[in-house]
């Protein structure tokens, strides 16, 4: 069984954090999994950089951006990662765009995500469709789960069709916006976390976009099985370097350091 | 083979739509209508109405005879500069900003590199008015100043792209985003014929007018509906594609894609996409564009804001790829030196994009009986600093 | 009463050719010629063809939705910012070139203002392979510093007029020094209906294509082949002359000529020719001109470098004291408010010389069933940082 | 018999100058053409400025601009001129625009001439047929003499009619252009003066534009009865003041002072 199904049947809201690779050093980023891993985060989502990462707001993107610039490549990840197994057990998720994924083989992608130990990828400019009639026998052969993302303006079909074909969480935005823009929710997204934990979907959600805090955490846990935080902890990253890296999930958290 | 789009969206191999699941509900609801939206009697009557009485089209086929003559060939130039706002982007804003209105959008923003689509955004959406948000490159707002001060004067909310090369690409992100960010009210008008299906193929019908046009008028000059060459230069490729449309089943008909070679195709500096170019994804489509080995885009390099982007329409890298096109690459120096030379024998200053297609003439011979018939896609008063400071006029 | 000229070249008591010695010849040539020219089937031919294809004629006769909203009546614009070049002064500067060649000249002189005029000879004398100097006052050049890069692009040289009001009318002086200087291989284009006969007939002819399009398109919009008004800015008059030619007989047909008020009629500062001038003679013509008792000619001032002019064309002079016309005056501030005002409606911008026509709206009340042609002379590109400055945009 | 008339039967060149009535200063006017006339000067045209003097060059356009800003009008130059004929005896000619004369009134303009001892006008823009057809009688009546302009262009037939309605002198302009814009002259030109002097024509002709010292002085008078300078002589006021203006004219003479 997969990692992140493993994950997803423990009987507790998840904290997934994301990280763009190779910020703000190149090398910072076995140490960052490892301290996040300590500090009680249940999954991790590696930022694979992108030049162009439309779907990102300015904060995610100026560290793709850095991480470019410090030398950060495909290939530089997997050597990076290329012992994670050995110190770390949550689920890690490679979040990419299709680009340089594409350049570097999507099979040849996948089987090194798999011999390194990845559970799952997130690409948010794949769509579900030219996932399921191209790429789903690859990802399924190297054990591989894609998750896709729903928005407070995907229909009821369309998110029934996306939970058939998800094998793991859906990505739940918690609104339609490129990352890092908004901060607390409020009673319009509240209605949307209640209808979509309604619709008794196979998947369960994990909400990300616009979590920054211990409250907001608490808030989309309420509704889903688990939250992802990007934005914020990038600013952290900025902010304090890596060395407290375990102070933003213990916040986060709400637990005493 | 056919060079049309086919119904999954792809020219041959490219196109598609790879886009964030938070663009789909717009990009779907604008693929399942646009058809359907196009042909209706009320749709296309206020649209027509629009490009005669608002745009000026007709553009007239101007034979240019002193520059035929330079060439020892049958020059026609399709006049796109005489269009309101100055260039062909405007046939497609008129389209678009009639699609948004009857798909009942309120918001509408663009990107844009030399500032044509801006201004032809802005100015559809004052004539319906309509907000209006006008992305543009921090690079592009410096040296197309005058197009900038034409967005402001028609209302329009310029927002300077500052990311990667601060040009198109970075303000067609940026465009993107606010697209993500407002997903309900909000329709995007792209430019080119880049971007997410629909987009590539919506874009190609508003300028088709352009290629139907020429085969009536080719009519009353030459007494023939075909010319032997079609000839447009191609940043996204709208102009092209409008230019090229009507032709491209009937392969009597030669078409040439001019590129932006830059500081030259090998010199780093370039934004020659077919020839530097690999397949790959940008803004949503499947096609050719200048990208690492690793697959991040490259930053482009044009003097002209225009043809500064990494990437070309999928209808393009199909036409490329199938070999339906021939692709040529001009420099900065050979553009400009084209483009002061329609001045001095035509007396119409060029838009540098434009320029770029005329200097092809110094590069291939054509026989004396060719018909070649050229897009002059805009004029060059939005370029006047950079051919003054060129020339130190 | 006739609102023609008569046989001997006056409009009433208006016109003839108060010119010295020295220009008889060239004066006199063109007098005996222009009719018979312009008969001519290859002249026609010839005119035609190249309104057509190059200048981009018929322009548009476009109805103005949201402005006729606003102001509760119909109003058409005539699309003249539409040709080529951006302006009506083309379809002079066309004429005139093509009769300069049926006269063996080989060197074109012009004085320009807006410098519209300037850039309209300066094309025409590019595509007809001629050398072409254009005087240009010094503080227009300022002003209007777009159009003086275009015509050093076309090829032409710019000479400074430093002398009186370094405006139009010394410009004017400065050409008519040239031609004095150069008598035998040189034509002056003048750019108005203005100067000795024949030149404002000549130039109202040329013109008159924009009366003609207006009597059939109006013919397509609304059945009628007349409007209740037409309306145009005058500097020297040229493009009401065109607006109104074909309806001056037609006493139903309303004719309104809009004069630049600068900061007031009374102010001291204006170009409001019409109410302030008196009967003198100005430029080889006897018409209504701005003076002193002692009969120098006073310094005009007007926002809109095409509208400083101290004198009026003859046709206007007669067309102001037959009451043929009504005169009216608009301010800079009244301008400036209705160009902008043209933007945010129609997605318009125009030049300041036409944003005067467009501020009698505000003005003067129409019925709701009037139907207002508006000669919408030019656009606004080369006024950009006159109004990017004035709005602080 | 008119001065000028008079002045023509004399058996000798005749010198004839051109100044900007209040130029430099406004009230030179009177002591100008006196020291002029002293000199040995044989006829003056007094300009009357004017604010657009199209057939006029650099020179004798900025004495004009200069003598409007000193404030010179029609009125103050008949008034400087009121006892001119007290001290002077030569021709006087005023030379003029047309539209400051019209708006004097082109009779009152005629009486007041008259009056002040004013023998003859040159008006360049007042056309040899306008003045034909409507201001003759006028200029008759007060017993002026309009001074009519040739040029190299100007054609056999017309230079015919022109002579048929002098009774002065031909203003022959020595090359169609603006004052002051050659100096000495060329081939071309001595065809002309000779192909006008064999013209035989009733009204003999006095030379004018581009003569500027001795030497074109003597060319010119070689062929026909004087010759007039203008721009020459305002550059000399310009440099010089008024106090030495006889300088000028003898230097045009050659005679020693
Ligand atoms: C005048 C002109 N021509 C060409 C282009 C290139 O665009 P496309 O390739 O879409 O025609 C532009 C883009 O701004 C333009 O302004
Ligand atoms: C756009 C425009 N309109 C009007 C004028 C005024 O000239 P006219 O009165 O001859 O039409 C000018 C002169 O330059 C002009 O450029």
């Amino acid at each position: 069984m997969n990692r992140i199904n493993k994950k997803l049947n423990e009987n507790k809201k998840l904290l997934s954090i994301y990280f763009t690779a190779g910020y703000p050093n190149l090398d910072d980023t076995v140490s960052i999994i490892q301290n996040l891993e300590k500090s009680g985060v249940d999954m991790i989502e590696i930022g694979l950089p992108f030049s162009d990462p439309l779907a990102d707001g300015p904060t995610i993107q100026a560290s793709s951006t850095q991480a470019l610039i410090n030398g950060m490549t495909t290939e530089a990840l997997f050597k990076q990662l290329k012992d994670i197994r050995k110190t770390v057990n949550i689920p890690l998720i490679i979040m990419g765009y299709f680009n340089p994924i594409l350049q570097y083989g999507v099979e040849a992608f996948c089987k090194k995500c798999s011999e390194t130990g990845i559970d799952g990828l997130i690409i948010p400019d794949l769509p579900v469709n030219v996932y399921n009639e191209q790429y789903k026998p690859i990802f399924e052969k190297y054990d591989l789960i894609n998750v896709f993302l729903i928005t407070p303006q995907t229909s009821i079909e369309r998110i029934h069709f996306i939970d058939s074909i998800s094998n793991g969480f859906i990505y739940m935005v918690s609104s339609a916006s490129v990352t890092g823009s908004s901060s607390g929710f409020g009673e319009e997204q509240i209605n949307y976390f209640k209808r979509i934990a309604n619709m008794n979907l196979k998947n369960p959600q994990i909400i990300g976009f616009g979590i920054s805090d211990h409250n907001s955490f608490t808030q989309a846990t309420t509704y889903a099985k688990g939250a992802i935080i990007g934005s914020a902890f990038i600013k952290h990253l900025s902010n304090n370097g890596v060395k407290d890296t375990a102070d933003f999930p213990n916040a986060i958290l709400n637990q005493l350091t | 083979m056919t060079y049309n789009i086919n119904e999954k969206g792809y020219y041959g191999e490219f196109g598609g739509a790879y886009i964030p699941e938070m663009l789909y509900p717009n990009v779907e609801e604008l693929r399942q209508n646009y058809l359907k939206v196009m042909k209706e009697p009320s749709f296309q009557k206020e649209f027509n109405l629009l490009l005669k009485d608002y745009v000026g089209r007709p553009s007239p086929l101007y034979f240019a005879k002193r520059l035929s003559e330079k060439y020892n060939t049958k020059i026609y130039l399709k006049r796109e500069d005489l269009n309101h706002t100055g260039a062909h982007k405007i046939n497609n804003t008129i389209g678009q900003i009639l699609m948004a209105q009857r798909l009942g959008k309120k918001r509408i923003i663009a990107e844009t590199g030399a500032g044509q689509h801006g201004v032809a955004t802005a100015t559809v959406c004052a004539l319906m008015g309509l907000e209006c948000i006008v992305y543009m490159g921090e690079i592009d707002i410096a040296r197309q100043a005058p197009n900038v001060a034409r967005m402001k004067m028609l209302g329009a909310t310029v927002i300077s792209a500052k990311s990667g090369s601060k040009t198109l690409k970075d303000a067609t992100n940026e465009a993107i985003r606010d697209w993500i960010n407002n997903p309900v009210d909000t329709h995007y008008i792209i430019g080119s014929v880049v971007g997410p299906h629909p987009y590539p193929d919506m874009v190609a019908r508003f300028q088709s007018v352009v290629s139907k046009e020429i085969q009536w008028q080719l009519k009353e000059h030459e007494d023939k509906t075909k010319p032997d060459y079609v000839v447009a230069c191609v940043g996204g490729g709208s102009n092209a594609a409008g230019a090229f449309y009507h032709f491209l089943e009937d392969t009597e008909v030669k078409l040439i894609a001019v590129e932006a070679a830059g500081h030259g195709v090998d010199s780093g500096e370039s934004a020659a996409t077919s020839v530097l170019g690999k397949e790959g994804i940008i803004h949503g489509s499947k096609t050719l564009l200048m990208q690492t080995n690793d697959g991040q885009i490259t930053e482009p390099y044009s003097i002209s804001a225009g043809l500064d982007y990494p990437g070309v329409g999928p209808m393009h890298a199909h036409l490329y790829k199938s070999g339906r096109a021939e692709f040529m690459s001009i420099t900065d120096d050979q553009a400009m030196t084209a483009g002061l030379e329609l001045c001095k024998l035509e007396g119409i200053i060029p838009a540098i994009e434009s320029s770029h297609a005329l200097a092809i003439f110094e590069q291939k011979k054509f026989k004396p009986e060719d018909v070649v018939v050229l897009s002059l896609s805009g004029r060059g008063d939005k370029d006047l600093n950079t051919y003054i400071n060129y020339y130190k006029l």
